[in-house]
């Protein structure tokens, strides 16, 4: 809720003050509102009854019945009772919270009492409504919910609404399609933003790609506007060869390191290309999954972004060749990692995913020696792609021929358990049927097989996808391949499989086998979840806030989730919930503060006995643990749970308006009733 | 196609199946859990060439079909266990199996072989027997006659291992007269 | 603590009641290799892990204990040369050194049999598993006499290393342990198509069926056939049955005339050591009976001992 | 100033303790073990030790018309004490805060003597640290993966709770008992807040967190509830009661147990007791026969599983025996030097007046740094489904290791 | 149990007061969404409204039960749902030590159970409610209730 601007002070001034203590020491006088509802609940309960025994409880100073309490004049009658009697708190017992009880709280706010000295008492959803059929009974339990939020009111205290400054700039984690996507959309807010990537080169997995399902449209075509955009936009900050080191602070205000990876070139290359020419070494590029070499200074790919090129230190023999040969004096071997410190508001994780590496799974002797001719999926992308080796010719590996028959193997390390993974990444399918059409396009008179489990393609096109490849003759077996075999003497792989459906085991010859392999997390994607100290998934992805309410949010404000390291996504998925993402780690910075409830627990360090379960236990990390052993809030991560309260053996921490001896008061009067056989 | 052709009922109900009794089996929530997938039919060294075919077997158990327990095929798992290697759901089917052929043998589902070769354990203490021919080898290979195993004692006239054998371990359920008729009409 | 360099010599059925020449051979190369082999008094069969625990999986444990807990008393591993002596055995000792309330089910039963208790404190070694690894290639160059130049279709057999999980010996997909050592004896071992598949023989199939048996081991026969070995080598006297008999049956049955010599890994080693090939026991065989072991002598006995 | 320290009924532990007031001049003692007996005389002060039931009630009130202050010393007289435990089984063991206002408690078992010293002056007892600040062991508090009964006694770095050993240290202050210093973990007889049992139970519970529990689905609407049987987390805590509650059992705000009872008040606290706790809860039942007793449980156990004890360790125990008479003569004689001397050599061996350091097959610390700890360790134990029986003592166990049934000898303590 | 009779619904007559601690996220949407469809139930149901059932302890509970509460019930959002992460399991856990701890005490591990909800479906939060006052009802004919007497 919004709160007017005068009534929120500034972050400084209450940073000392703690708890409003003038509530504690003015006795406080209570007025109790009943409200009819229509006949909604005076057609139940009766609301005189009720206001009488109200009147008659201890410190309240006026009960009253009215017809509609939400209304004007009802609303009136609260703010009068303040100005008249000196009302301190007040009780409506009309309808649900989330209902009408801001109303009465926004009330009492005007007249200049805290909201949350406002007790609201549900007598409609909770008693009138569901007990329709026993009046005496509703009354009856109206009359101790009543008194109950009577009790509860008495003990109440203020809340501060805090006002925190945040820092307008966003950190993006990533320069995958996620990162991208977030870090533009930010940017197009008008917020500056840091995006650290690992590599050379932003773009991601997407650049690797041939073609996209289910258009069957050029991933580089769709990806270059963004990437150029974020490259040149003025208020992104672009760090590559670059990771986090370390981050600080909380929600609105994080300070991070940045350790930025030397590329021994400056920026003043032309990207001329003359140094890798002459470069004497060469080694399998990681960025075309070793389908083909590059020099020990490279560029990814031709179109790749940033354009300058990038020395690989390991593999560099210093024979200094390029040093000479660089027409504008670019490289520099002399240059040194730099860390960076940069302050931000908002944090969007978007580290993406790897691909599943098969030689897990023995029986398919993926990477084993005599087995070159087992690929992954996204080797066989390269090898469409218009920029492989092969000019986006199927061959195979080992001999370089025209595979006769290709067999598509799905569900490779998701969907099952032993290898860890019981999830199922949910995109092979629809990438294997894609490319499995592409190549038997491309060779009519090579036969492809898809072995799956289930065909999932869900969503609009994607079944029409899986329809198209039936047509141009794709053959579908269902059935998971036990293994594939070699023939020592022919050297032929074989893979073997039963058709569930005719339950027929086959021996399919392959020339070719293509290994859907599962999206897994990202490597060292351990280490930066604890930086972050956000939770994790138990299949190492990062666990979001709230599976299907709030899928972007972390399990700590302020960072934010982007794209497939919350979990498998496919691109348009990937960049809806990164748009999503930016938009919701903008709003606070937009904005320019975050206004809190300090609606958080208080740690009496008299009873503390520093166990440290409580930090233990905070799920959104906001309990630290302080130098000499205590543990200390962090108020703006704090999410106002309760979750420590119980856990702390000695009741030192106590969360404000919540506190033991507050719920002791209500228990009292709810469970204040005669029991069985009384 | 001629009239004489009878027709079956091929469709089932619920009451084909018997989902209360498998509901001690082993595991029984992993066996749920199967997602037919093949790979143990597909590993199957005798399911290339016999009926056997292991996924099936999963499937009946968890539909709770019966028919699984007089079914021949699951006498013909050599357990090789390269099923229970492979399984993606960690089902474990040759010991699914192996429990299987328990229960069947509680309904006397047993081939006669197998009830000789338990007769083989309870006299001679071993699945296969010695003969003169190899008491002879063991001699000339310079090994006592007899192996020092309880058949050796048994000759010895120390019944005693071997009877409380016969006595307490695999009580097979009696011969079903009817089984043996079709042997017979077989032959 | 159990015994150092002691087994208790488990022998199962096949050896003794069908190849003694086996038990010979490895009773000659264990000595050589300087450890005690004990006799297992009173012993009888493992039981066969496909007939006895398909009928009662209790009874199957009860009797495996019973053979384990006379180990126990003589406070020896036990050794076994037949996977599935090997496989019954470590199972049970496994599966109820974890399971207590198995244990106790079994031991209940056990008192009924006379005086045992089964207590876990020793292990169950396949003598492939103890050549492979506590020998050793490294090991074995030292004793033996003689190499035999040939080149040998190896068969591991299933319960050797299936289920992994259990056996806990090596990878069931790509097994080295046997190839490596016979390096050591000169011998060459061709790798050959569904190297790793079952014999046929296993789970009472050969007892239930014998044409199903017989029809897988007839494309094992015929891949192995391709490659055309000196020898079949297997490490498991059931398997060694199924490929004596089993190739006698298909060239009866089939026109096929298969005569290849199946060595046991002990028979080989007992062989290289220097024991007299009359001991090896082929005469004794169906197949390959006048085989005789190439091999050139690279040291007298004396050196070794 | 005048004192008079009666002592009710139970075991006479605090009541020995109170010998040491002597040796302070300025009080004039007198110790009256049959409160009954008493006649009434003012009294500035009177200490109340040994547990008090509802029959007590006349007695103590003349006792409280007579005396300017009462003090209740020691667990027993102030929360309950060990001997509440058989509330469980429906007795009525109560504090006597809740048969007589403003009475004063010193808490421990056994009380400290300055703390009463201080009371008796009407001193303020000076603000204790908490149990875990003054502990060797160190916490991270983590989610437990599983809960332990026994831990291997080799790690003296790490917090029992990290280990899965609970302890409630927690809510415990500092005591000179220490059971903690001799591998015991803490059961909270010094509490430092209210209710201490309960709060233990929430702490652990969170704690747990990690731990299975079975879910079932209730009928309507199929949403998860609680399911009733047990798993993981339950049999890993097989006695709650006796965990988290063994002091303060009627000032927890639980209900009285309803277990029938089966025999004398001091049988009826054992049942249901786990076995590795009863030789902690007999030493606790202190007297001068605890030790004797502790042993009989201890050495029935042993004979009945055939644990071996070394010579060394039968050495301690012999020794232990002996010092126990003469503690006995010693209070007979009120002797208070000879009491201090034999307790600190009763001490030495069995670490302090809990014995804590007794246990199954030997010791669980090195006793008066010998290096030969190795002859008289314990180490972890099975749990045998059985009856023991040793003399004076015989008791059942369930397959969990749970007292089921229990006979104790008259005038044993 | 001897003095008066032990029919269900002579009990469920006399089961006054139970007290219910709904989060502030599924359960109490969920009790909303009931009382909006005008579903009914027993009017012995006490709402508590907290932020997460994560937040009562044995210590609100025993005070409940003390207090004259029948029964005492947590109903938090469905396993894995909870919107403060895990909120809902650690309370699971703590009642699961209270149900034990009420059995070794000799009563009826039914006064205490913890339930999820789901905010869109008032039959949810309604099939817990009911299956609070069977269980408890068969608990209290079978061992009697919390309070002596009776």
């Amino acid at each position: 809720m919004t709160v007017k601007e005068e009534k929120v002070k500034p972050t400084e001034e209450i940073k000392e003050k703690t708890v409003s203590q003038d509530s504690k020491d003015e006795e406080p006088r209570i007025g109790v509102f009943i409200c009819h509802c229509g006949h909604n609940i005076a057609g139940t309960v009766d609301v005189a009854k009720v206001a009488e025994y109200a009147g008659a409880l201890p410190n309240v100073v006026k009960a009253e019945h009215y017809m509609f309490m939400c209304s004007k004049p009802g609303v009136q009658m609260v703010k009068d009772s303040i100005k008249e009697l000196g009302v301190n708190r007040t009780v409506v017992a009309s309808c649900s919270k989330n209902q009408h009880g801001r109303t009465f709280a926004r009330a009492i706010a005007e007249e200049g009492i805290n909201k949350h000295r406002h007790q609201q008492v549900n007598i409609r959803e909770y008693c009138s409504w569901v007990h329709k059929k026993d009046e005496e009974k509703a009354t009856a339990k109206s009359l101790r919910l009543v008194e109950a939020g009577v009790n509860r009111a008495r003990k109440l205290d203020d809340v501060e609404t805090r006002r925190v400054t945040t820092t307008k700039a966003a950190l993006v984690i990533g320069g995958g399609i996620a990162g991208l996507r977030s870090a533009h959309d930010m940017a197009e807010l008008g917020i500056p933003v840091f995006l650290v990537e690992k590599n050379s080169t932003i773009g991601g997995h997407m650049t690797r790609l041939n073609k996209t399902f289910p258009t069957l449209e050029c991933p580089q075509c769709s990806i270059s506007p963004l990437t150029n955009g974020v490259a040149n936009h003025p208020l992104i900050e672009l760090y590559t060869n670059a990771q986090v080191k370390s981050v600080e602070g909380s929600l609105g205000n994080f300070e991070i390191e940045i350790e930025i990876k030397p590329r021994y070139v400056k920026d003043n290359c032309t990207s001329c290309g003359e140094c890798s020419l002459h470069c004497p070494v060469e080694v399998p590029s990681e960025w075309d999954k070793g389908m083909s070499m590059r020099n020990a200074i490279y560029k990814a790919y031709p179109q790749a972004i940033p354009a300058t090129f990038v020395r690989d230190k390991k593999a560099c023999i210093e024979c200094n060749t390029c040093i000479n040969i660089c027409p504008v004096q670019a490289i520099d071997f002399s240059m040194q990692p730099e860390t960076k410190t940069v302050k931000v508001g908002s944090i969007i994780v978007a580290a993406g995913f790897s691909e599943y590496d098969p030689t897990e799974i023995e029986p398919y002797h993926y990477g084993q020696e005599g087995y070159e001719d087992v690929i992954t999926q996204l080797k066989l992308e390269r090898m469409l792609s218009p920029t492989s080796l092969t000019n986006s010719e199927v061959l195979r590996p080992s001999d370089g021929k025209l595979p006769k028959s290709v067999v598509i193997i799905q569900c490779v390390g998701s969907r099952n358990d032993q290898v860890g993974n019981q999830y199922c990444t949910g995109v092979c399918c629809k990438f294997a049927i894609k490319n499995a059409r592409i190549v038997k396009e491309m060779y009519p008179d090579t036969d492809v097989t898809i072995c799956y489990i289930d065909i999932r393609t869900p969503g609009l096109n994607f079944e029409e996808l899986y329809k198209s490849a039936q047509e141009v003759g794709v053959r579908f077996i269902r059935g998971r391949p036990s293994e594939i075999i070699k023939d020592p003497i022919s050297g032929e792989l074989t893979v073997i499989v039963e058709d569930t459906l005719s339950m027929t085991p086959l021996q399919l010859s392959a020339d070719l086998v293509v290994l859907s392999a599962a999206m897994v997390p990202p490597e060292g994607i351990g280490p930066l979840g604890s930086k972050l100290h956000v939770l994790r998934s138990k299949e190492g992805f990062l666990k979001e806030f709230h599976i299907k309410m709030n899928p972007t949010l972390s399990s700590k404000g302020g960072i934010f989730l982007a794209g497939t390291i919350q979990g498998p996504k496919d691109i348009s998925e990937t960049v809806a919930h990164a748009g999503s993402a930016a938009a919701l780690a903008a709003a606070p910075l937009v904005k320019g503060y975050i206004e809190k409830e300090m609606l958080v627990p208080t740690i009496d360090y008299e009873l503390c006995v520093n166990c440290g379960i409580c930090k233990t236990i905070c799920a959104p990390a906001a309990i630290d643990i302080d130098e000499n052993g205590r543990p200390i809030v962090n108020e703006i991560a704090c999410k106002s749970c309760g979750m420590c309260m119980p856990s702390c053996p000695t009741s030192a921490i106590q969360l404000i308006n919540f506190t033991d001896d507050q719920l002791y008061d209500e228990i009292i009067a709810v469970s204040g009733g005669g029991a069985v056989c009384e | 196609m001629s009239d004489s052709k009878e027709y079956h009922r091929e469709f089932k109900t619920n009451e084909d199946f018997d989902k209360e009794f498998f509901k001690n089996i082993e595991r029984k929530t992993n066996i749920w859990q199967c997602i037919q997938c093949g790979t143990c039919t597909a590993s199957c060294e005798s399911g290339r060439w016999t009926a056997l075919k292991t996924r099936m077997i999963i499937r009946k158990v968890v539909l709770g079909d019966l028919s699984v327990l007089s079914d021949p095929d699951i006498w013909l798992c050599t357990t090789c266990y390269q099923c229970y290697e492979r399984c993606p759901r960690d089902v474990k089917p040759t010991d699914v199996i192996m429990e299987l052929r328990n229960y069947a043998t509680k309904l006397g589902n047993i081939s006669p072989n197998h009830r000789a070769v338990v007769g083989y354990l309870t006299n001679f203490g071993h699945a296969v027997p010695i003969n003169d021919e190899i008491k002879q080898r063991r001699v000339e290979l310079g090994l006592d006659e007899l192996p020092p195993t309880a058949f050796k004692f048994k000759q010895e006239g120390d019944e005693k291992d071997l009877k409380k054998f016969e006595e307490y371990l695999f009580d097979l359920p009696p011969v079903k007269v009817k089984e043996e008729k079709k042997k017979e009409e077989e032959k | 603590m159990v015994k150092e360099n002691t087994f208790a010599f488990f022998l199962g059925c096949l050896m003794p009641n069908r190849y003694p020449a086996i038990e010979k051979a490895t009773m000659y190369v264990m000595e050589k290799l300087g450890y005690t082999l004990l006799d297992m008094e009173r012993a009888t069969c493992c039981p066969a892990p496909g007939v006895f625990r398909s009928f009662n999986k209790v009874d199957w444990m009860v009797a495996g204990a019973r053979n384990l807990c006379i180990a126990e008393k003589l406070d020896a591993d036990i050794l076994t040369v037949c996977n599935g002596c090997f496989g019954t055995l470590q199972e049970i000792n496994k599966h109820l050194k974890e399971n207590e309330e198995h244990r106790e089910l079994v031991n209940e039963k056990l008192k009924l049999l006379g005086d045992y208790e089964f207590k876990g404190t020793i292990d169950v070694r396949h003598i492939a598993e103890v050549l492979g690894y506590e020998v050793g290639p490294w090991g074995i160059e030292e004793v033996i006499i003689r190499k035999v130049n040939a080149r040998a279709a190896v068969h591991y057999g299933c319960h050797f290393l299936k289920p992994t999980r259990i056996r806990e010996i090596e990878s069931s997909e790509g097994p080295t342990i046997v190839e490596e050592f016979i390096e050591a004896l000169g011998v060459e071992s061709v790798r050959f198509k569904e190297q790793l598949t079952c014999c046929g023989a296993g789970g009472g199939v050969k007892a239930y069926s014998g044409d199903a048996s017989m029809t897988i081991f007839g494309e094992k026969m015929k891949n192995i056939d391709e490659v055309k070995p000196d020898f079949i080598l297997d490490i498991c006297p059931f398997c060694h049955l199924q490929f004596e008999t089993g190739q006698d049956h298909l060239n009866k049955n089939e026109d096929c005339n298969y005569d290849y010599p199946v060595i046991h890994i002990s028979q080989l080693v007992a062989y290289c050591m220097g024991m007299d090939q009359k001991f090896v026991g082929l005469h004794y065989q169906l197949m390959g009976r006048n085989y005789i072991f190439g091999g050139q002598e690279i040291k007298n006995e004396e050196e070794v001992l | 100033m005048d004192v008079k320290v009666f002592q009710f009924n139970g075991c006479n532990k605090c009541y020995n303790e109170t010998l040491l007031l002597k040796e302070d001049s300025e009080y004039s003692i007198k110790f009256i073990s049959d409160p009954k007996s008493w006649k009434e005389e003012k009294v500035n002060v009177s200490v109340i030790t040994g547990y008090i039931v509802p029959d007590d009630l006349k007695q103590l009130s003349k006792i409280k018309a007579n005396s300017e202050k009462v003090i209740a010393y020691g667990s027993c007289a102030s929360t309950g004490g060990v001997y509440a435990l058989a509330n469980q089984k429906g007795h009525n063991v109560t504090p006597l805060q809740n048969l007589i206002e403003d009475s004063q408690n010193i808490k421990g078992c056994l009380g400290e003597i300055e703390e009463l010293k201080l009371a008796i002056d009407g001193k303020e007892v000076p603000k204790l640290k908490n149990l875990c600040e003054v502990c060797s062991r160190r916490a991270t508090c983590e989610y437990l993966d599983e809960i332990k009964r026994q831990i291997e006694l080799d790690d003296s770095g790490t917090c029992f709770n990290d280990l899965g050993f609970l302890c409630s240290g927690f809510i415990a202050k500092e005591c000179k008992e220490k059971c903690i210093d001799y591998n015991t973990p803490c059961r909270g007889c010094k509490p430092s807040i209210d209710r201490s049992g309960i709060r233990m139970l929430g702490l652990f519970g969170t704690l747990a967190g990690n731990i299975e529990i079975a879910t079932e689905h209730s009928v309507k609407g199929a949403t998860d509830k609680l399911a009733d049987e047990d798993d993981d987390l339950t049999d890993g805590l097989p006695d709650i009661v006796g965990n988290f509650f063994r002091f303060t059992l009627p000032t927890s705000g639980l209900p009285k147990g309803r277990i029938p009872s089966s025999g004398t008040l001091l049988e009826d606290l054992f049942i249901g007791r786990l076995i590795e706790e009863v030789p902690l809860i007999s030493g606790l039942l202190g007297g001068s026969k605890s030790i004797s007793l502790t042993l009989k449980f201890i050495e029935s156990y042993e004979k009945a599983n055939e644990i071996k004890v070394s010579e060394q360790v039968k050495k301690f125990r012999s020794e232990l025996l002996k010092l126990e008479d003469e503690l006995q003569n010693a209070i007979d004689k009120e002797d208070s030097t000879k009491y201090k001397e034999v307790t600190e050599k009763i001490r030495k061996i069995a670490g302090n007046m809990n014995l804590s350091n007794l246990f199954f097959s030997g010791f669980k610390t090195k006793i008066n740094d010998s290096d030969d700890f190795d002859d008289y360790k314990t180490h972890i134990f099975e749990i045998v489904e059985e009856t023991y029986k040793n003399g004076s003592v015989e008791y059942k166990i369930d397959s969990d290791g749970i007292l089921t049934e229990i006979k104790i000898k008259e005038g044993l303590v | 149990m001897s003095d008066c009779e032990t029919s269900d619904e002579y009990i469920k007559e006399r089961i006054q007061n139970i007290v219910v601690f709904m989060c502030n996220e599924c359960g109490q949407g969920s009790a909303n969404t009931a009382g909006v469809a005008r579903m009914s139930y027993d009017a012995a149901i006490r709402i508590i409204r907290v932020q997460c059932t994560g937040q009562i302890g044995p210590i609100q509970i025993t005070d409940a039960l003390n207090n004259g509460a029948d029964a005492v019930a947590c109903v938090g959002c469905c396993l894995g749902a909870c919107h403060f992460f895990n909120g809902n399991i650690l309370s699971m856990h703590r009642i699961k030590l209270m149900k034990k701890l009420f059995k070794e005490l000799g009563y009826s591990d039914q006064f205490v159970n913890q339930y999820t909800s789901r905010a869109a479906e008032g039959e949810t939060s309604v099939g817990d409610f009911e299956d609070i006052i069977d269980r408890l009802t068969t608990a209290i004919i079978s061992k009697g209730t919390i309070k002596d007497g009776c």
